[in-house]
């Protein structure tokens, strides 16, 4: 289960400051960012609300980075691929949403049920768009290379990465493009102890949550989630079982692809900027949320989405802008070196 | 063995691993005599394998200190404490499969090797040298083991799984080892095989000086060749000594062999 | 007419081939067991017939249909169940987890009650139906292992070295078992290293060598031939 | 043995045949012509394909960060060999444009060197937290410092060293930089491309020499056990961390050699360059023509080089004109990249040219990373 | 810009003087980049040295670009006209230059570069003053840190401060960050009250901008030409919203479509007849005369030879053209000093009145 070489016996108090770190290493690198800035709020302002409004924004944020994260999480548990197109899925998403509005002629100043209505209509075109991508892009793509070198889908996965970027290219132009702002996503809905809570928070918390309950309780309860689970821990296993691990995989890619295209429309509507690079970013960070959260394990992807988004958002606020990736990065780097199976890892075949 | 025994190649005290909260082997006492072949059995889970793997580095013990040779082992790195001379074999076989025979008895022999990065790109009269030296021995050790000679360069995977077994002890004892460990040499062989195995470990002693510690599932191996048998379960030693005592011992037929287990 | 019927099968891994026309038949209520020493092709068998290493030529007949490159999900519903050699138990799902999976493609409403049967004939994961199945010994993982084969409700059960690496003790508890299951009516295709005990519960049994059948007879007149003795039981 | 000494001989005189072709090859073209300097830029990656390729085709550790060793070597190249630093004014055997503005110039052999050593430096620092991790978390570990090298290249401007020198100058870039000025010859200019071809395949075929020593030695014998056992290898005597370093730091090597030439032959380091799919166009190299095939890969290096840098931008994009239709190609110049990404993966999953023990490997299901320890015992 | 590029040429019929000229775009991006690369600029260059009837440069849009072209367009002596480029240190050493510059582009030592756009400086410049004098205090500053951008930041940052406005900070944006609400609240919690970015629309400019005017209340905002294009503008097209446009003011050197000379008049009318366009981007007209220049300085050079329109194009003097009347000095920038203030008004730009800025404050 650990790494297979061991240091060499080391001086003793070398050895006390390993063990202390082994221990509470993880810990302290999890907290140091808000603690040593609440400690500076505190100091500076009296108050928590900066770090309060970093959190909440953070949350909103990685809220949609965590629907993302599961669609990698749930492929790599199911078929150990890193999915590289599965970031610009989720820019289809967004895409699919914007393009969706005009069609159906939602509007901000439209009533709230009419909107909620028209949105939810959204909601279920995109899952239904993306969902049906992510299928054919593991049909077209990595099937054909069940059984190949491992690496040769990832390089498939990057060729298909390339192809819907083009596409979205192609769509919407090649700059940042603003849409329209339905649901006023920054005007204040609410304040709690001076943390201001906007129309785009509630949106993206409201509509995370209930996704991924849902999917939770899919994969653990169901009879098809199940099958899922067995097929990722032991594929032939699985076969034996009546399991048809071809569908099975397709439905992995199905789900994955939904919660895609969830997040794209969340995106969508909470940002109100969108561009075909987008999810290359997004892949980028979702994915590696999901490595953080412990890759094959969808609560370890949701805490690692979580965690990304509120890093961005404190490090956006008081380092700068340009390091934040940096420290994203960072973090990523210390959480593996600290544990290396992620923070919920579970064993998966390949990790250990 | 007790305090008394004053010849000890290895010997390890109050070892114990534990896993999450599971404890996989608790502190256990356990040497092994110069020149020994020692047994350690038990049930499945009772932690032999675990203390294997503590004694060969793979694991660092919980608790416990091991010395081998003089030397203390403890949590020190596997390649380490292959070098200073205990060499193993697994339960499933692991032979690198796209390499020959010869080669994977070669990269037995990596510790002993010196040439280094360097050395490997200009490929120096010395580096030269020590590649076909080690080559030699290589074959040397096939040869000892009872690999006919013409399967010698074929690929490891395509060799027949008796002989992958001796491929597999070959490679191990191209380090020059002092004490070889060999995890279930037998499982899956039929008792032909067996039997030639256990005349290779009586040779290895007697002609190498080498100390054996074996873990064995099968009792016929077990009582024929060991001279001295500890028994394991739950992580805890609950009997030890010679073939005979074990062997009549109340709870080792309660917990491992059952009643009528030992077909002879 | 025979439940199981191999005629000529030959199965390849890439460009080796491990069968090289293998003929066979099981009976309904049979017990057979095939031996042999490693690499002579038993697992392959299994596995071409239960569509995990679908052969590359001949036939494979269960109750008169061709079964021979059906994919493994139809094979099952058919009423042919496997414990694959090593257990293959999911090791991330508890014991009753890893149960129902066995019936993964039963609808009817009898699951409950196979799987007190299965509790029944092994007490010791009743116990233990909540544990993860990867933090159990590797002889309560081998019961796991049949005991979801048999979750299936299989006609024709296929055991693939339920005693490797397992402690004598519980080799001869599982032993028992299996010869209570066939009792019960399941018919059981058999492979094993450990001839000694297979023979012991089997009626017939082949003697597979370099993927061909050499030799089939009762397993009672096996144990007696001289030849088997000498390589499969340690005379 | 005389069959196999014959056979050597054969392999060998088609070897320096074809070295003459491709040696004398510029001699038929112009000499700035775009065909030499597609070649050049071949040769270029060629360098840092093989340098990849012992990182991921020989020790199997796979590097989604390889970006960060041309990043580092090329930077090099602007620090010790440009106006950059504009405060000093070091100049170490260099020609008479490069003596005549302020920053420090030094000697591209000499920089080459400090940019090998950088890189390898800089592959020990990233390798002792990461190469201890399994299988994809190297891969994604290898690709967070990637991307954290790619910020120090964009914010370096930001960070001062010491007053008036700062790490990089971000997205503005470090340009122009030296030209290769070698003893004995006339200094390089950027509208004469055959002795930048010709250095370029230089230092290809040294590269080339190093895979082919690499493969069949103590070394190459312990990579390939680690990679299909790390237990089993460690358990007979492989330092595991020490042998993966040492192919780490090799790879880098090659990477920061080839970031210092193209540093030099492009006349610019720019931080947009470092972006991780650069690293993803390597591996691609890698990967297509066959990981561990040292052939394989200069074919795919080669491959793709002329598809990005010839066949989208020059021959496709013209194809509508041709045929008379108004539609310009170059939108779509990266979907078509990656749709024969896909295309070439599908029809050739081994690669290009498989290597034989890959190829086995893949056959047999061996050293699928399968080298776990198991928790509990069977 | 390439529309106002060709518009040029199809309306000269393609001929200067007795020369017939043929335009040849070149693309400086590859597939696997997507984005401009040195691999591609560098043989972009080389090409153009190697053809021996190219006689002008058009080029490069990105000052990133020109700093890899240039050099190379140096050696073979090649005429240079960049469309596009403010980054001072390309033609000058005037401060917001790095040391080394701009000798260091120059290999052979005598000037091949010009341009028609003024330099960052008297932008920079530009848009203090008007910052000024709508009464700004605390302001915001944020650049795309590519060259222009950077460059730009640099000069508003000294002039603005030389002007006694407190700059809060000056931060460099991460173009793919997917919104910029912290750091723009953490300008709100500083208390400032304006705002100004530094750099191109596609670095992210309209998603910031929409992040600060959400998160300062009434907040003032400026920008530089590198946002002044309807993609930026127009919500239509994507652009900001109309109620953050009307907070926004940008400088352009552009004056007035009504300041135009007559042949600027014309422009904008045959741009929207060719191109179904009404409002051309401002780059447009830069690519429009951009050709023209080139045009017309081969043929005032007798030979259309490469060393003559050299000549020529550095004694271009009081050019009448759509952008004004204006000269080439010996740095190869252009005389024209004046920058055109715009407000967005309902998704377009709208003139507000030329600012004669001082350089420095």
């Amino acid at each position: 289960m650990e790494a297979a070489s061991l240091p060499a016996a080391k001086p003793k108090a070398l050895r006390v400051v390993q063990d202390w770190l082994s221990k509470y290493g993880l810990i302290v690198v999890l907290l140091a960012m808000p603690v040593y800035y609440g400690i500076q709020d505190l100091s500076d302002e009296g108050d928590l609300s900066r770090l309060g409004g970093n959190i909440v924004d953070g949350l909103s944020n990685g809220s949609i980075w965590a629907l993302v994260a599961i669609g990698y999480t749930l492929v790599y548990g199911i078929i150990e691929l890193i999915n590289f197109a599965h970031g610009d899925v989720f820019m289809i998403g967004s895409f699919t949403a914007a393009g969706f509005f005009g069609t159906i002629g939602l509007t901000a100043g439209m009533g709230i049920p009419g909107l909620a209505l028209g949105l939810f209509l959204t909601l279920l075109v995109c899952m239904l768009t993306t969902g049906a991508l992510n299928v054919m892009i593991e049909r077209v793509a990595y099937r054909p290379l069940r059984g190949a070198p491992v690496l040769a889908p990832l390089i498939t996965a990057v060729g298909f990465s390339f192809i819907l970027q083009n596409v979205g290219l192609l769509w919407r132009g090649g700059s940042q493009e603003g849409i329209g702002d339905l649901i006023n996503s920054q005007n204040t809905l609410f304040t709690i102890t001076g943390v201001e809570i906007t129309n785009g928070d509630l949106l993206a918390m409201g509509t995370t949550i209930p996704l991924v309950i849902l999917m939770v309780m899919f994969i653990t309860r169901s009879r098809l989630g199940k099958a899922m689970r067995a097929t990722a821990q032991d594929p032939e296993a699985a076969r034996l079982m009546g399991i048809n691990v071809d569908t099975t995989i397709s439905l992995t890619f199905l789900l994955g692809g939904m919660l895609a295209g969830a997040a794209g429309l969340i995106y969508a509507l909470y940002q109100t900027t969108i561009w075909y690079a987008q999810g290359f970013t997004a892949g980028l960070i979702a994915f590696t949320a999901a490595v953080m959260g412990g890759i094959g394990n969808i609560k370890g992807a949701v805490l690692g989405g979580l965690i990304i988004g509120i890093i961005q958002q404190i490090a956006d606020n008081r380092i700068g802008t340009e390091w934040t990736p940096a420290i994203v990065f960072a973090y990523l780097v210390l959480i593996m070196v600290f544990k290396p199976s992620g923070l919920l890892g579970e064993q998966t075949r390949e990790a250990g | 063995m007790t305090d008394a025994s004053p010849d000890l190649i290895l010997d390890a005290r109050d070892v114990s691993k534990v896993f999450g909260g599971l404890t996989a082997v608790g502190g256990v006492n356990f040497g092994i005599p110069r020149g020994g072949i020692v047994s350690l059995i038990g049930p499945n889970g009772a932690g032999k394998t675990t203390f294997f793997n503590m004694l060969t580095g793979l694991y660092k013990p919980t608790t416990g200190r091991i010395v081998f040779d003089e030397k203390a082992i403890t949590g020190g790195r596997p390649d380490k404490i292959m070098a200073l001379g205990i060499a193993r074999t697994f339960q499933n076989i692991r032979l690198f499969g796209t390499m020959s025979a010869r080669e994977n008895v070669m990269v037995g022999e990596h510790a002993r090797m010196r040439a280094g990065l360097f050395g490997s790109i200009l490929r120096t009269p010395r580096v030269r040298r020590e590649e076909r030296h080690v080559s030699d021995k290589a074959a040397e050790e096939l040869a000892y083991v009872g690999l006919p000679p013409n399967t010698f360069d074929q690929l490891a995977i395509n060799l027949s799984y008796g002989d992958q077994r001796r491929v597999e002890i070959a490679r191990a004892l191209a380090s020059d080892p002092k004490l070889l460990l060999l995890d279930e040499p037998t499982a899956g062989m039929n008792p032909q095989e067996s039997d030639e195995l256990t005349a290779l470990m009586h040779r290895l002693r007697d002609e190498r000086g080498l100390t054996i510690l074996l873990i064995e599932h099968d009792m016929k191996v077990v009582m024929g060749v060991s001279e001295y048998i500890t028994v394991l379960d739950h992580g805890e030693k609950i009997a030890e000594g010679l073939p005979e005592q074990v062997r009549n011992d109340d709870r080792v037929i309660e917990a491992y062999l059952g009643k009528g287990a030992v077909h002879e | 007419m025979s439940m199981l019927v191999l005629d000529d099968v030959q199965t390849y891994y890439g460009n080796i081939q491990a069968l090289k026309g293998v003929s066979l038949t099981v009976e309904e209520g049979e017990c057979v067991t095939l031996i042999g020493s490693n690499g002579a092709g038993k697992s392959t068998t299994l596995r071409s017939i239960s569509g995990l290493s679908p052969p590359r030529k001949g036939s494979i007949l269960f109750e008169g249909q061709e079964i021979a490159r059906m994919p493994p999900q139809d094979i099952v519903s058919l009423g042919i169940s496997q414990s694959p050699e090593g257990r293959r138990c999911f090791p991330r799902m508890t014991v009753a987890e890893n149960l129902d999976m066995g019936a993964y493609l039963r609808r009817d409403g009898e699951i409950a009650r196979d799987r007190d049967r299965v509790y029944e004939l092994f007490p010791r994961l009743e116990e233990r139906s909540k544990q993860k199945a990867g933090t159990m010994s590797g002889g309560e993982q081998q019961m796991l292992a049949i005991g979801r084969a048999l979750m299936a409700k299989p006609k024709l059960l296929l055991l693939d070295e339920p005693s490797m690496g397992i402690a004598p003790i519980l080799v001869e508890r599982i032993y028992e078992t299996i010869a209570e299951i066939n009792r019960q009516g399941t018919t059981i295709l058999l492979v094993e290293q450990n001839a000694n005990f297979a023979l012991g519960v089997s009626q017939r049994a082949y003697v597979l060598e370099t993927g061909k059948v050499a030799l089939s007879d009762e397993s009672a007149k096996l144990r007696e031939n001289p030849d088997v003795q000498k390589a499969y039981l340690g005379a | 043995m005389t069959a196999a000494m014959g056979n050597r001989n054969v392999k060998i005189a088609i070897f320096l045949v074809g070295l003459f072709i491709v040696a004398i090859l510029p001699l038929f073209f112009n000499e700035s012509s775009g065909f030499i300097d597609d070649c050049t830029l071949a040769l270029a990656y060629i360098v840092m394909a093989l340098g990849l390729n012992i990182i991921v085709g020989f020790a199997g550790l796979l590097d989604l960060g390889y970006v960060a060793f041309f990043a580092i070597g090329a930077y090099t190249m602007g620090w010790f060999a440009s106006g950059f630093y504009a405060e000093a004014d070091i100049h170490v055997f260099v020609g008479e444009f490069a003596s005549s503005i302020p920053g420090i110039h030094v000697n591209f052999l000499i920089v080459l060197i400090i940019a090998a050593a950088f890189t390898t430096l800089a592959g020990i620092v990233i390798g002792l937290p990461t190469l201890r991790l399994r299988g994809d978390y190297i891969a994604i570990v290898t690709l967070a410092f990637g991307e954290i090298i790619h910020r120090i290249a964009i914010n370096g401007d930001e960070v001062q060293i010491a007053e008036g020198f700062p790490l990089t100058n971000g997205r503005q870039g470090i340009t122009p930089v030296d030209k290769i000025d070698l003893p004995f010859i006339e200094p390089f200019t950027s509208l004469n491309l055959r002795p930048w071809y010709w250095v370029a395949l230089a230092l290809a075929l040294f590269v080339l020499f190093v895979n082919f020593r690499l493969r069949d030695s103590r070394l190459g014998r312990a990579w390939i056990a680690l990679r299909e056992d790390e237990v089993a290898a460690i358990s007979m005597g492989i330092p595991a961390v020490k042998t993966k370093l040492l192919a780490y730091g090799t790879g880098a090597a090659f990477g920061g050699m080839s970031g210092a030439f193209l540093a030099s032959y492009l006349n610019t380091v720019n931080a947009d360059q470092f972006a991780f799919s650069f690293s993803i166009f390597v591996l691609a190299m890698v990967i297509l023509g066959g990981l561990g095939s040292i052939w394989g890969v200069v074919l795919g290096a080669v491959a793709l080089t002329f598809i990005n840098y010839r066949l989208i931008p020059d021959v496709l994009n013209d194809v509508p004109n041709k045929v008379g239709l108004d539609f310009d190609l170059s939108e779509l110049s990266f979907g078509i990249f990656g749709f024969l990404l896909v295309i070439m993966m599908v029809l050739r999953p081994e690669g290009l040219i498989p290597e034989r023990r890959r190829q086995m490997e893949l056959e047999q299901g061996i050293g699928t990373g399968d080298t776990e320890l198991d928790l509990v015992e069977p | 810009m390439v529309n106002g590029i060709k518009l040029a040429l199809q309306q000269a019929d393609n001929k200067a003087g007795n020369f017939t000229i043929k335009y040849e775009s070149l693309d400086d991006s590859t597939a696997q980049a997507g984005n401009w690369t040195p691999e591609a600029t560098s043989q972009n260059a080389r090409k153009a040295c190697q053809n021996d009837k190219a006689a002008v440069y058009i080029g490069e849009f990105n000052s990133g670009a020109t700093a890899v072209s240039l050099p190379i367009l140096n050696e073979c002596a090649m005429p240079q006209i960049s469309p596009a480029n403010t980054a001072v240190g390309l033609t000058t050493d005037e401060p917001g230059a790095d040391k080394g510059e701009p000798d260091k582009y120059y290999p052979t030592g005598k000037r091949t570069y010009t341009r028609i756009v003024p330099i960052d400086t008297i932008q920079g410049a530009a848009l203090a003053t008007t910052m000024k004098e709508d009464g700004c205090t605390k302001v915001a500053m944020t650049n795309d840190k590519e060259v222009y951008g950077a460059g730009l930041s640099r000069n508003i940052q000294l002039s603005a401060e030389a002007q006694g406005l407190n700059i809060l900070f000056n931060e460099g944006i991460d173009p793919k960050a997917p919104n910029y609400r912290s750091l723009a609240s953490r300008a709100q919690g500083d208390g400032a009250d304006c705002f100004v970015y530094a750099g191109i629309t596609a670095n992210n400019a309209v998603q910031l901008y929409k992040d600060f005017a959400a998160a300062i209340d009434g907040v003032k905002m400026y920008g530089g030409d590198g946002v002044a294009e309807s993609g930026f503008a127009d919500p239509a097209e994507g652009g900001i919203p109309e109620s953050v446009g009307a907070n926004v003011k940008l400088t352009v050197a552009t004056l007035s479509p009504d300041d135009y000379p007559p042949q600027g008049q014309e422009f904008f009318g045959d741009f929207e007849e060719t191109y179904n366009e009404p409002n051309p981007d401002p780059y447009a007209i830069y690519g429009y005369e951009a050709m023209n220049l080139a045009l017309d300085a081969i043929a005032r050079s007798e030979d259309g030879s490469k060393e003559k329109v050299l000549e020529a194009l550095f004694a271009t003097k009081d050019r009448e053209s759509v952008l004004g009347t204006y000269s080439i000095d010996e740095n190869g920038d252009t005389t024209l000093t004046d920058y055109g203030l715009y407000s967005v008004d309902g998704g377009e730009l709208k003139f507000d009145k030329t600012i004669k800025a001082e350089t420095g404050g």
